[in-house]
């Protein structure tokens, strides 16, 4: 059952070192509040799983000027030369996979799949270390299920019970993630009574959400 | 002509009414700007949008719609939003009938590096490697030769995106396809001559008899 | 009292606030009668709904929206509707909290047989195989004994649903747990002796010296 | 692009023996319109992909009452007799496949996957034939990525795009098989104008359609 607390109480959960998946795509759609709360916590050695780095100062950048991050699972670092400087000094061990692999991995987790097979990635780096798997005689590399110990998300619209929407770009990894982690964590532009969101329109149903971050 | 309008021009014919398209970051990126206004074409953005518009103006953008850079864009109406799964989906699965990528290399086969010169950028493979996996047809839209130095290669020494070649490399010089699995000359810039083109491709070129002039 | 509410009150116990829960086919499906108004439960119909609500009145049944048995429901307000890879995602995922289903056979270790007779009824697997692979817990809600013959086996000779053990079987006489892989006798049903349980139960089953009565 | 057809139009593509996946579960979230076309100009030999056979006179059960489909690939056919009936006078080769494997499998040959590792099945008579691969010391079983020739897919709203919305549970695989199939045809409840359908609400994009049965 969903349960509403402040952001203070939400992330004191979240112990130094733990797996964090973070929705967001350059910092659209990412939950800003928890990730500054993160911050003032200063919860260090975290494994953060995030499609991107962000620039600094804006989403998940906020953890690079920090240096909170020791693991980075992600697609792409190009824009955050913070991000960047720590990969490249060693003080972040860093997994880069490709965009597509990466949401199935995250989906796999969630859905409960062992992993999927892709032809992205083969007879490339990508492919290095990972079992080649033919079908039909078409090769196909074996990506492997990911989950988190928690999954930050941020929402369009929230509802009491812990339906969720996404609005536009925003929603991007946000319900992938609400399905891959051992605790899911929400905030919401809008908190809204139930019913306020049409049964067609959720995309996170209200059980896979553990805690909302309530206003102010 | 500038070289990038040439290359944008000469890509935005390779563009059929119905087709999803999607453009990497760059070149590409300009080839919107290129496209007769009674082809109907969807762009996707793969940070999850089918139909995305110009730039809004001046107070009329939204924190929640943004192209795959984070920048703002608009939507056209009749678009679509999705999440990181859908988009790649949608990439992986042949639905994508285009993209447009920038390069750093092709090879003599049509291979592209596009991602990574290792030791010095190392930004991640985004969303280029599922690309050129999944989409129907891939086009590499770059300049023809860096500061001199060909792009166009016997064999890449930087990482590959895939080992599927693309089918279209489209230069300020010239149109190269891959059809038999060689690199042909198809077309030439307007004031470019073949043995010019040659002069900086290192990759063999098949050389028909009749080399057509770009049409911009 | 009826054997079939016997079961269904005793297996609506089993549910806590929050849960999600999937109700199977038949006996199951009573279970959501006997659930006290106070307890916040999400039922959930694979066919794509989390929030069921009781069969429409009269005159108010809309034909897109059924049970998994193509029967007219209605949903609760904060309801959620979804595709089919979704539904499974949850079901798969370990989302849904407790699923109850009916059963054949189960053996002495917890492995259910639900899905089909040789020769005689093949009806096909649904969803049962991925509920009892995935959700977080498995109680199966049947007869304990067919016109006399035990449904509680040393050994399934119907092909099983999964592999793995299922959490609970509650029948008309008895309340069995397989807690160390070992079937256990945890509570008789009212006026029910444990030597006549075990005069109609194949499997060994471990006897505590205390077997509570069933509350129900 | 899409095009606008008549429902005659429309099957009269679909040949004889060809492979269909029809959305619809128990015949809720069918396009009855294209079965009974299907039905009028005899199309035989049908290769059919659906979750279930519905019953006789609805849905797909109409292709049984017909005696046009030679093979079935489906999760559970328990509730037509008839279905029943051809399958054990070998007059339909038939595949039995747990649910949410099927749609992981429809949903892998739209997405561009070679399969999907799950869990459900391994150890039942689901696995045999298939191949049993261990990550991290779990076994899951391969199900391999299904398409087929055509999708017919019934939606809610349809814009003149082709952009698709869902109503309630009369989703389910619909969204799904649109991505599958080399044709997608649909019906709709309603056919509206681009914009009425908000892109946050399109579920199916419009460059997955191809063609849309018109009204009347």
């Amino acid at each position: 059952m969903m349960r509403a607390v402040s952001v203070e109480e939400a992330v004191a959960m979240i112990p130094a070192g733990a797996s964090v998946m973070v929705g967001g795509f350059m910092g659209v759609g990412t939950p800003e509040r928890l990730l500054d709360e993160l911050v003032r916590q200063q919860k260090t050695g975290l494994s953060l799983i995030c499609n991107d780095a962000a620039t600094p100062g804006k989403g998940v950048g906020k953890l690079f000027d920090a240096t909170l991050v020791s693991r980075l699972t992600a697609t792409h670092i190009g824009l955050n030369p913070k991000a960047q400087q720590q990969m490249l000094a060693n003080q972040i061990n860093i997994d880069l996979v490709p965009q597509g692999s990466f949401v199935e991995r995250i989906r796999a987790g969630g859905c409960g799949l062992g992993g999927v097979l892709t032809p992205t990635g083969v007879g490339t780096l990508v492919a290095d270390g990972k079992r080649l798997i033919e079908v039909d005689g078409e090769p196909f590399l074996l990506e492997t299920a990911i989950r988190a110990q928690f999954a930050l998300v941020h929402a369009f619209l929230a509802d009491y019970l812990g339906n969720l929407t996404y609005a536009l770009t925003a929603r991007n990894f946000n319900p992938i993630m609400a399905m891959a982690a051992d605790t899911v964590i929400v905030t919401a532009e809008h908190i809204v009574p139930v019913g306020v969101i049409a049964p067609d329109h959720v995309i996170t149903p209200a059980p896979l959400v553990d805690y909302l971050i309530t206003n102010g | 002509m500038d070289p990038q309008i040439i290359i944008a021009r000469r890509v935005a014919q390779e563009l059929k009414s119905g087709n999803l398209v999607n453009l990497g970051i760059g070149i590409p990126t300009l080839v919107a700007n290129y496209v007769p206004a009674d082809l109907k074409v969807f762009f996707q953005s793969e940070n999850g949008l089918i139909g995305t518009g110009p730039i809004p103006e001046q107070g009329m953008a939204h924190p929640l719609l943004t192209d795959a850079g984070g920048r703002p864009i608009s939507a056209l109406p009749g678009a679509a939003t999705f999440d990181s799964a859908m988009s790649f989906g949608l990439i992986r699965g042949g639905h994508v009938d285009v993209t447009v990528l920038g390069g750093l290399q092709v090879d003599a086969h049509g291979r592209l590096a596009n991602w990574m010169i290792p030791g010095k950028m190392v930004p991640g493979m985004g969303g280029a490697m599922d690309l050129v996996s999944g989409a129907k047809r891939v086009i590499v839209a770059m300049q023809h030769a860096a500061k001199g130095k060909p792009k166009i290669v016997k064999k890449c020494n930087l990482p590959l995106t895939s080992a599927r070649p693309v089918h279209l490399v489209v230069t300020d010089m010239a149109v190269i396809g891959f059809a038999d699995g060689k690199a042909t000359l198809l077309e030439t810039a307007p004031g470019i001559s073949v043995a010019e083109v040659m002069a900086v491709t290192e990759a063999e070129l098949v050389v028909p008899d009749d080399i057509p002039e770009m049409k911009i």
